[in-house]
Formats: C-alpha cells, structure tokens, sequence
C-alpha cells in the first residue's frame, strides 16, 4: 500500500466500510437479478455521488471534490472488491477528457452535471473487439459524427458520450442519431454497441494532438484500480478458504505445495500493487504517465488472470458453482483484460515508449 | 532399413472395411453428418430426433458403440485393428458414434472387470445400446477429493441395504436412470468399510437437485438418498471391496476425460483456424500478429505433444495389459491444456469472446464462453490436478507421504 | 517409450549399458579437463563406430548399420544421459545429407569412410548466432565455396562439411582454403567458425529443392533426441536426489511443494518424449516430417530448458558446484536449444507449415 | 488538487548538495567514472589501485559509504533525504560507493542493533572505512537450508570458547578478514542452543578450501573450524540468543540481495539496449522479431512493478519502522527476475550468448555468461525461494504448518 495521507486514509476507509455495508457482493446479485435499466443501482450511484466520488478528479471550481487520481484509485479498488455495478470508472474518465481537452464552457457545462452524479458519461474509441486506438474510422462533418463503437461500458446510464473520431475526441449527447445495441457479456455490465449516424457532436479542441492517448491513459490506469480490488478479494477470499477448508483431515493452509502457490500469488499481487499506485501516483505528479499507465494495465492483466484461475481452482468445486462468489471475479476479469489494452497490447505501446 | 516391416495381413481388414462402408451407407441418416453425440455430453438432457433414434438403434445392435467389447453382453467384439477401420470410415462419412455416457467410458469396463455374471448380463447390453443412462454417485459434501471421508452409509437389512445419505456433483443426475455409487458399509475401517452398488434413480427416497454453475449451466445435482432401498444383488464385487472398485472406474474416467480422440473431438475446431477468422492475415494467410501467432503454435505444438503422449500411452498399456498409471499425467495435461485453449480462444476473439447471451453473438460464440466457464471445472472433477499431483509423486515416482 | 521392436530394444540396452560402463560423465570430465584436438575421446568414438553407430542411418549397400532413425534416437538419447561428447550426431547428419542429396558417386565415395568412423562429418549452415536457414551469403563459383559459417558443431574433428551456400548444398573437404576458429561454449565441446575462401566444394545435387529443410529437419529430431536423454537424466537424478537428502529430518521428496514440481516435470518430460520420439517415427515412415520435427525441437526446447533450471534448483546449493554433474546438462542445453532453431523458430516453421 | 502538497525544505538539502558536489568535484579520480565497487561483490579479490584506494578513502573518512549510520561509529549521519542527494550527486559524475561487501550490507545493521557498545565501537569504524572485509559463517554440510540442524560447536572454556566444525558457502571466505558466524553453544536445545560470534579468520585452527561452482568461479568456501580459541568478548548478544540475531541479519541479507538499487545496478543496462545491439531493427529503432520484443517488454514490465515493489516496502517500513517482512518477497522476486533476464539475455544473443572463454567473444559476453551461472546460486544463497516460500505463506500469510 502506498504511503496515503489522511484525507486518502479517510477516504479509503469510507469507502472499504461504503462497500462492506452497502454494496457487497449480495448487491451485484440483485442487480444481476433486477436488472435496471442502467445496469446498476441508481440510488447506490447517488449514494456515491454525494459522497463526492462522481467528481473525485473535478476541479472544486466545476463542483468536484477534487480529490485526485490516489484518491480516485482508492475508491475503485474498494468498489472492486464487492464487483459492485456502477458508472464510477466511465464516468471518471469521461469527466478526465473534459478537463483535460474542454474549452471553457464545455467544462462548466458538463462538469457539475457529471461531478453531481446527475448525468454519466463514458468513453466511446473502439471499433472493434479488441482495443486499438489507431483504427478509427468515425468522421465529423459540419457537427454530424458518424460511426459505430463496440462494447461501449455503461453505454446504458450515459447521458453523455466521448466518442473518438479520426481526428479527435467529441463530445455527443445520448438522443438523435445515437442507437444503442445492447452486448451481454459475462459480467453481467452494461455495455453496448453504439451506432452514431450524423449525432450532433462538439470537439473537445483542447488538451493536444495527444489528448485521446492521455484519456486512455486515464482509462487504463483506473481499470487497473478496479483489477487491483478484484485481484486482493480473490486472494483474501481465497485464502480464507483455504483457512478453514478440511480435507483429509488438515486444513488445506496446511499443505505444502498450496503454501508455496499462495507465496506466488501473494507476490504477484505486490507487483499489481506496486504498478497500479505507481499509475495514479503518476497522474497525480503528471510525470511518466503513458508508461506508467502500461505497466499499470499490463501487471494488472497479467495478475488478475492467475488471479482468478487460481483462485477458482482452489476453491475446488465449489468455487465452479453461482452459489459462491468467485466465479463473478473470473467473469469479469476477462472483460477488464480485453478493455483498454490487452497485454500484449501494453507490452507494445511499452515497447514503444521505450523506443524499441 | 534393415528391419522390414511386417507382411500386411490386408485381407479380412479389408473386408471387414467394405461391411462398415455397407452399413454406414445403409444407416447413417445423413442429415446427421457432423453432429455430435448428446449423450456422451454432461451437460444436457438428451432430446432425441427419429433419425438420431434410428441411429442409435442401428450402432446399438452391432454393438459398434462399444466396439471391443464382448459381443456376448452386447458389445462390438472387434479387434482393435477392426475398431480403428470403423472410427475411420465413420470419420470419412461424418458420423458419430451415439452411444455414449458414463455408462460407456466408466462404468461398463469397471463392471466387466468385477461384476458378477448375471449383473453382465443385466447392465452391459443396455448400455451397449444406448438405453441406460448412468450417474456417478462418489463426490459427498465436505469431502471433496477425499474419497475415504464419504459418509453415505448403506445399512444391511438382510436382502437388501438401507442407504442414506447426499451425494453431490452428479452429473446428469436429474436425467439418469440409474447410479453406481460408493457408500459405506462398515464406519469401523475408512478404507475398507467401502462398498461400490448400484442404485435406481427412480426409486422412491431419490431425491436431486440441480447445481446452477458460474457457466450458467446445471449438469450436476446433489443427490439426497432416504431411505432408499438397494437389493444385495446391486452389490458388486464383495463388500468392503468399493474402494478398490472405486478407484478402478476413477483411471477410466481419468483416462476417458483425458483421451486424445474425445478431447480432441471436444475441442472443435483447430485455433489457428479461429484465429484467421477473427485476427488480420497477410495475403499469403499468415496473422499479422506475430506474438499471437507464437502463442497459438506454441499451444497446438503442445497439444501435438499431449495427443502423442495419449496415442503412447494406449499402445504401452495395450502392450502392458491395463490401464496404465499415466492416466493420472493425461488427465493432468489434457485439462490443463483445455483450459488453455479456451483462455487463448477468447483472447483472440477479444470482447467478441465474451457474451453471455444475447445479440451480437454467433451460437459458436457463446457456446464458446459457456465451454471456457464450464471448462474450469475439468481441474478439479475426476480428481483434481492437484490429487493427479500427489498420485503422480507418490504412486508413479516413489515420493514419500508428506505427513 | 515408443513400442520398439526386438532389434531396436537390443540396441537401446546396448548404448545403455555402454554409455554407463564406458562413458560415464566422468568421461565427459576427462575430455574436458585433457582437451583432446577433436574435442572427445577418439578411442571412445571408434569403439563407437565399431558397434555401428556411425553408420547407423547409412545403407548397407555403403558400409552403413541401417537400423534407421529411431534405434539411432535412442543411442543418441542413451548418449546424451551421461553428455557423453562424440560427433555421432553431426556426423549422422551430415551423413544423411548425403544419402538425400548425393549422387551415386558421392556416397560411393564418402558413406562407407563416414560409416566406418574414419572420418566425421559435420554440418555448417548458419552464419550467425542464431539459426536462420534463410540468411546464407555463401556463395559457390567456378566449384570454389566462399563464405563464414558460425558455430559449427564438431569442426574441429570433422574431415567433411556439408555446407549451405546460397543455391543447395555442398560438401567441403577440409584442407586448403578452409580455416577454424575455434568457439569454446558453456558445453565445453567443439564448436567453431570456419571460413571457406575459395574451398573446392562438389553439389549435392539430388534430394530436391527443399534438400537443405530436409537436412535440417533430421538436425532438429536428432538434436531432439539427445536433448531427451539429458532430460530424462536431469531428472532421474533430481528424483534421486530429493529421495536421498534430508532437511528439517525429512527427506526432500516427501515435502509437497517439490512432489507437485516433480509431477509437473514428469508430464512434460511425457510430452518432451512423445514429440522426440514421434519425430523419429516421422523420419522412419517418411510421413509429416517436417511438422513432426518442429514440435520434436519445440519440445525439446522447451522441456530441457525448465528441466535444467529446475534440476538445479531442487538440487539446492550443491547444484551449483562443478563437483557435481547436473551443471553440464544446465550448459549444454542451452547450446542445443539455441541450435537448429530456437523455441520461437520452430513456432513460426510450425505455423507456416500449418498455413496461418 | 485540494490536498496541497507540503512547502519544500529547500535551504538545508541545498547547502548539503552543494557539499556533496564540492567533495565529488575534490576526491572522486575521473580515472574510476563509471567502474564498479569491487569490494560490493563477493566474485572476487581485490586489487585496489592507487586511485581506488584514494576514493575509499575519502569516502571512508567522511562516512559517507554507510551514509545514514551513525556518526559516532564513523557513520555518516545523514538523513535519508541527505542519503538520497549523495546518491544522486554520485549518479551524476559516474561515481560508485567503494564502501560495501557484507559488512556493510548485513553485519553492520545487525551490530548496530545488537552489539555491546564496545563491539560498535570496536567493528563498525573499519567497516565504514572499508577497511575490513567480513564473511558470514552460517550454512553447514548437511544443513542446507535448515539452520537449526547446525553442528559447529563452541565449548566453553570460561574466557573463550574453543570452536570445532564445518561451515561452507562462506562468500568470500578466503579474501575475508574476519567472519560473523552462528555457533552452537548448547546441544540440548535446537534453537536456543545457538549463539552469534566474530572470529578473526587469521586465527590459528581456520583454514578455508574455495570451492568451484559451475560458473567456473570460485566465490565461495569450505571453512574449517579445528580448535579456534574464540574471546568471550566476541559474542554477540546472549548466549543462545543467536537464533534470533542471525535471522534478523538474513532480513538484511535478503532486503539487499532483492533491493532494487543494488539490483539494477547488477543487472546493467537495459536489455532492449541489448536486444537493439544483437537483433534487427528497423528503420525506426524497433525491433524487427515481434515476439522477442513482447517478451523483452514483458520483462521490462515486471521489472519496473518490481522496482516500484522494492521502493514501495522502503517506504513501508520506513513508515513502519524497522525491515518488513515483505523482505522475503522481495527476495523471492528479485532473484527470480534476475535469472529470467539473464536467461532472456542469452535467447537474445543466441550462441554468441554462450561462450566460456577464448577468441570470438567480447568481455562483457564472457562475464553475462559467468553471471547468468552465478545467478542460478541467488535463488539458493540467502534462504532458497523454497524457503521463503515456507515464510511467506507462514509467517506473512499465516498458513498453518504442513506438519
């Protein structure tokens, strides 16, 4: 854990004890169950957003709580660990686009909306499935976007979309010209593929010619943050289990070669840490972030796919069963692994970076 | 060479060939070419069509679902030589083999091995045909892969025992006829108060209940038995022999579970193929992604491997006699490898590779996620990796009890 | 193990107990330590050749033993046990080089001195550190080679190159024009560069277009096979090891972590052998070599590599010591992975030959 | 953000920092820009040049080798802040710390600790002027990794002990001066019955046998103890206590032996550096082979999540005082990446990767081979992975003990 100051030890509690009490896991089962239209619980996302969470990277001067990216990550990590359904991590990065590329008035239009929780946003670039931001095919002509988005997260409660065209980020609100495709995936989430045809849309001029690589930055790095909550729950649930879990009359903890298998992933997990606080210390300081946010994105891939296949494995047969948690951590990872970069894809834009 | 091969013995192989081509030609339904065998499947129940039934019906009188087994309960009785002919030219024609299940790749050669005549002559026949559908009553809550722990207890009542009990992770318990089981006997002796019967899942005190898997999916249920009563002549072996019994079904359901051809059958279609359907190509068909690329030989070079050492494995305890210790290692490996594959699959397909249900998806596609979710499973049923591992260490290399 | 037929299972019990009665690894240690020219025991090379070893794919029609490729697996593999050094394997493929390519003439003239032992050959082919049968400068004019091959295996004891020049193969007689610069590896055997100016070289004229592939393919598998024998060793010795040594007064083999790593090993070494011996098999039948030979080096590779580090790690601090022998599979091994095509080369030959 | 970070202390560190550029402009010999610290490692012997010599020194006589040790015992004094900026400085003019070896690196911290006044006063001096070179007497034949099991026996013969027995892995031991070793000084009692004692390795009854590692190095010795009279003053603590003390100086052993700055500056430069030097490129600088590029940047990841871990448990237990328990992690961590990336190396390099000795290599081929051998010893030396596995999952994770 990084070394936090008060306001984000505080704020890291609020939200562990938010999460335990009022979104465990037992809340993303009655989502799953109920299905909003949203795909996640309104009035646990107000609950969230008066807690100052919708607007935690938002100037205070656009009604945001202004916390910072640490703070913004410790939120996440703690909403991760329950699965909890919600617009927080879309709606954060749309908002981050907006502050960082938004002229003006785009900001005092749309950051008090967003920071009240009032409207969700969320990030629109991929055309395909998987993610790769050097193939875009959505034009603008005189105002009109036109183009399909694949697998858009929590397309379904967005008011707001920041869509990626070929020549920059825009800016296009839910209504005419905007079609949304329901896509089912294993997380039981919201995501949607959203056909724009000549959708009003306002460029985000600011921010520079490499404001969309910055947003996905953003994007990588506090998905990263939702892994790192999923990936310690596994672990903990994991080892709790094995804690109290008798076969042939020991505690499974007892046996060598699941000791030594939980020491690597307890390992493993450090790594994770390290990468991700790493990633929001880096957008919190500004220096090194594209890099960073790779080696963010890549550990987290990485970790949380062991992660939930071991997990599962130890659980033994339970852990195959709906009845048991872990399989939602398995079912959802692999959604997060194949959004906003993949590791290999991470490992190229390192590479790059790196300039090999 | 030096060494020459053996003269070809041609003639009653080939002869034996034009009779499989006759009979394919006579009742293969051909509307039927290149489906799959629901039974052989856990995870359904079986809804059979006419031509699907008459094709059943066919195999089943020949025998040639079990091909080498005896003919006298029912079986193929081929060679096999005469076997391999048969898997060929049903391959040629697109055909499967119908009959299938536990009853065939578990239950059917454990109980040639220590049933009793008349039990022989009572359950093989119906399997052979494809009638019976079994379950595998051995899994028991809180006991997990520990087999010597199980708590069902069969009380003798003269004529026959009285069994009670739960049973979980049957599968196909809600469709199946009947159940072998291991239950208790003598709760004195942990090893030796076992006993292997057979138990009507019609009886009354049988009660099931479904599993919902994180797949989605249900193939197993928990099983309550009441007061159900078992008669004595659905005891097989003697009692107190269920553990020995027990753990013979365990290396054909191993061996089974891991076995070149089913796996490879179960797999579908090759990755690479997938791959060039989902992934760019260059105009000479080569993906233009080159660590995906590495990472799926890297895969199918393996599975060559593992589909070399299963094919190894049945010509040694062919040459051996028996199954072989090994089903362990290809058990092992086969699962491993399965999970592998189907984590690499959606990793090419991307989030295309994820859908639960829905729009946007081909039948393949979520078929494919439900097999990846259901597959996670495959490590842990039929003994888990990690008791493949002890077994391995202790029973094939000679290491030490860690205790 | 392959089922093998009488013939081949005497040979194998004879290699077997040849290798453990005359070539012991402590013979491999007075090679080392006594550096003979041709970098091993001409002695044991020629007690070899008498046991027909060194014609062992070579006709009878041409003073070969012709048992074929997979009895000359298994004496290679029983060779690589005890890392015995001896020039059977470049020897044979050279040879074989020769039985595809040559003409009537040519192995009239070079099969029964190969096949006697009088001579060793041996084959150059790439011109770097890492194989690429593709980049090959060497050029032949007017019957005169020039051109560098590195790394040559068993130069320093061979009389015959078969050597890649841009337009097939040749064979070279080493003497005027042809220089050694000797390349002392980790395995301590020989290896050099050889520099051909001008050097008298004679085509091999047959075998097709896709001669040089089909040489290399037989390198890969027999390469494979000795590759076998040293895993196979490593981790004979490494079981013995762990069942003899105690620690905390238990012996090492019963600790469950160790148990699983060794169940591990055992099934890839199971995979290690399938693909090896299916290779050979493949060369036997004269069926799907090529592929065969991708997963036998692939495999190979691959299992050796784990194998050796994993040997030495179980063996603990005294793995590490030249005291004991498990070192020089550990050096060894990495010189035959990187030799004929690395893990990486053989997964792209693999996938093109497969079409994708 | 609305937490505003803290105003800067900045007159202080900047009055230090330019005493440290004054120093490093004075005493560092431009001759050694960029060399290494022969004494840091336990390769070799040391053959100081006059220049080498100076710069000790210097360095010694300031303190600054062991920087935030105290000034007392010829420490530094500094603030970690001060520590930092000395470290940068150096970085910047090419100049190592000739101030190292295992004195520095694990005696020192544990004296400090544990040591009587006298022993402080008598010990840390020389070592923080690199005067002295230390080796550790810890592993026995037989003992491995199990230090409770150890033999070397030290008799009590009221102002000394007489010590009889075998250690080996002594690093160092025939360049070393004096050596901290862990005795038994009680056979009754497995762990208490251990004590932590100096013993001067030119005494009469020490003789030491190099022993040669697969390397071809040899780094290491079999130190024999016949009859070495042994002061009382040079025990450490209590009698019995020297369990306690000699697992607190492996915490030390293993925080250096992972720390990512000691690390790094093993490791060299870069490995894609390398890859760009032995690999094709292409017109951008980017390496040509796709997969060995994934692979190299699949390292280069983990290494900096692992650097990034290291700086993170410094933090942690600066904020928590004292070495962390996550030592063992970093241990088990770094070692391991070590290995993989002087595997990773010789892949790239190919066989120009692999030479011994002779013509067609350069130096720095020659010594990555040596290193890439050497290395396999770092998952063993120090309490093997395996073991810090055992700590991690026990006394990290609280799993129960397998027994």
């Amino acid at each position: 854990m990084a070394i936090l100051n008060e306001e984000q030890e505080m704020l890291r509690d609020m939200a562990r004890e938010w999460a335990a009490n009022e979104s465990p896991v037992a809340a993303f089962r009655k989502v799953r169950a109920e299905k909003p239209a949203e795909g996640y619980s309104p009035d646990a996302w107000s609950a969230m957003a008066q807690m100052g969470w919708a607007g935690i990277v938002i100037p205070e001067a656009h009604g945001g709580s202004d916390f910072g990216w640490m703070s913004a990550g410790l939120v996440v990590e703690e909403l991760g660990k329950s699965v909890t359904a919600s617009p927080i991590v879309a709606t954060t990065i749309a908002a981050s686009a907006i502050v960082l590329g938004g002229s003006d008035e785009q900001k005092a239009k749309w950051l008090p909306r967003l920071a009240s929780g009032e409207i969700v946003g969320t990030l629109a670039v991929d055309e395909g499935a998987r993610h790769d931001s050097s193939r875009i095919e959505t034009r603008v002509n005189g105002g009109k976007l036109t183009g399909t988005k694949a697998f858009v997260h929590e397309a379904d409660g967005a008011a707001l979309f920041v869509v990626a065209a070929a020549d920059g980020l825009y800016l296009v609100e839910r209504g005419e010209g905007v079609t949304l495709s329901p896509r089912k995936l294993t997380d039981m989430r919201s995501h949607a593929e959203v056909t724009f045809d000549g959708a009003a849309a306002e460029r985000l001029a600011g921010g520079g010619d490499d404001l969309l690589d910055r947003v996905l930055d953003r994007a990588r790095i506090l998905t990263a943050a939702e892994m790192l909550g999923m990936a310690q729950q596994v672990f903990d649930v994991t080892l709790d289990y094995l804690k109290q879990r008798v076969q042939f009359n020991q505690v499974l903890a007892s046996f060598q070669a699941l000791q030594h298998r939980m020491a690597d992933l307890f390992g493993d997990l450090a790594m994770m840490r390290s990468a991700v606080e790493g990633g929001l210390e880096a957008l919190d300081s500004g220096f090194g972030v594209a890099r960073a946010a790779t080696v963010a994105k890549a550990e987290a891939n990485r970790v949380l796919h062991l992660m939930s296949r071991e997990g599962v494995q130890l659980h033994g047969g339970i852990g195959m069963t709906d009845e048991y948690d872990i399989g939602f951590y398995l079912k959802r990872a692999r959604v997060l692994e194949a959004s906003w970069g993949s590791t290999s894809y991470c490992r190229r834009r390192f590479a790059s970076l790196a300039g090999y | 060479m030096a060494t020459l091969a053996e003269p070809k013995e041609a003639s009653a192989d080939d002869a034996f060939r034009e009779e499989v081509r006759a009979f394919l030609a006579e009742h293969f339904p051909a509307e039927l070419k290149g489906s799959n065998n629901a039974l052989a499947s856990v995870e359904g129940p079986t809804n059979e069509s006419p031509a699907e039934k008459a094709w059943r019906e066919a195999m089943g009188s020949r025998g040639w679902g079990v091909p080498t087994w005896p003919k006298e309960y029912g079986g193929g009785g081929l060679t096999r030589k005469q076997a391999h002919i048969l898997n060929e030219e049903m391959a040629k024609v697109g055909a499967y083999n119908p009959i299938g299940g536990m009853g065939v790749m578990m239950f059917g050669p454990t109980l040639l091995e220590y049933g009793s005549e008349e039990q022989k002559r009572e359950h093989i026949p119906p399997i052979a045909r494809g009638e019976i559908r079994w379950c595998q009553g051995y899994s028991e809550p809180n006991a997990g892969s520990d087999l010597a722990n199980l708590q069902t207890f069969a009380e003798d009542k003269g004529d026959h025992y009285l069994v009670n009990g739960q049973k979980t992770w049957t599968s196909g318990g809600q469709w199946a006829d009947k159940c072998f089981a291991i239950v208790r006997t003598d709760r004195s002796d942990k090893h030796n108060g076992i006993s292997f019967m057979l138990i009507d899942m019609k009886d009354p005190g049988v009660e099931v209940r479904p599993i919902q898997m994180i797949s989605g999916m249900s193939p197993f249920c928990e099983t309550f038995f009441t007061d159900v009563k078992v008669p004595k002549e659905n005891l097989v072996g003697k009692e107190g022999q269920g553990w020995t019994i027990g753990k013979r079904l365990l290396q054909h359901e191993r061996t089974n579970l891991s076995g070149g051809g089913s796996m490879a059958r179960l797999m579908g279609s090759a990755l690479s193929d997938v791959a060039k359907k989902y992934l760019e190509t260059d105009d000479q068909g080569v993906l233009v992604d080159a660590v995906m690329r590495d990472r799926i030989a890297d895969f199918e070079i393996r599975w060559q491997a593992f589909l070399l050492t299963a094919k190894r494995a049945m010509e040694e305890s062919k040459a051996q006699g028996g199954v072989s210790e090994i089903s362990s290692v290809l058990k092992k490996l086969g699962t491993k490898l399965g999970q592998e594959r189907a984590e690499l699959l959606i990793e090419i397909m991307g989030l295309q590779g994820l859908g639960w249900e829905g729009d946007g998806f081909s039948d393949s596609e979520l078929s494919g996620v439900r097999a990846w979710l259901f597959g996670k499973a495959t490590t842990i049923y039929g003994g888990s990796t990690e008791i493949q591992n002890n077994i391995i260490a202790k029973r094939v290399l000679g290491m030490l009890d860690h205790q």
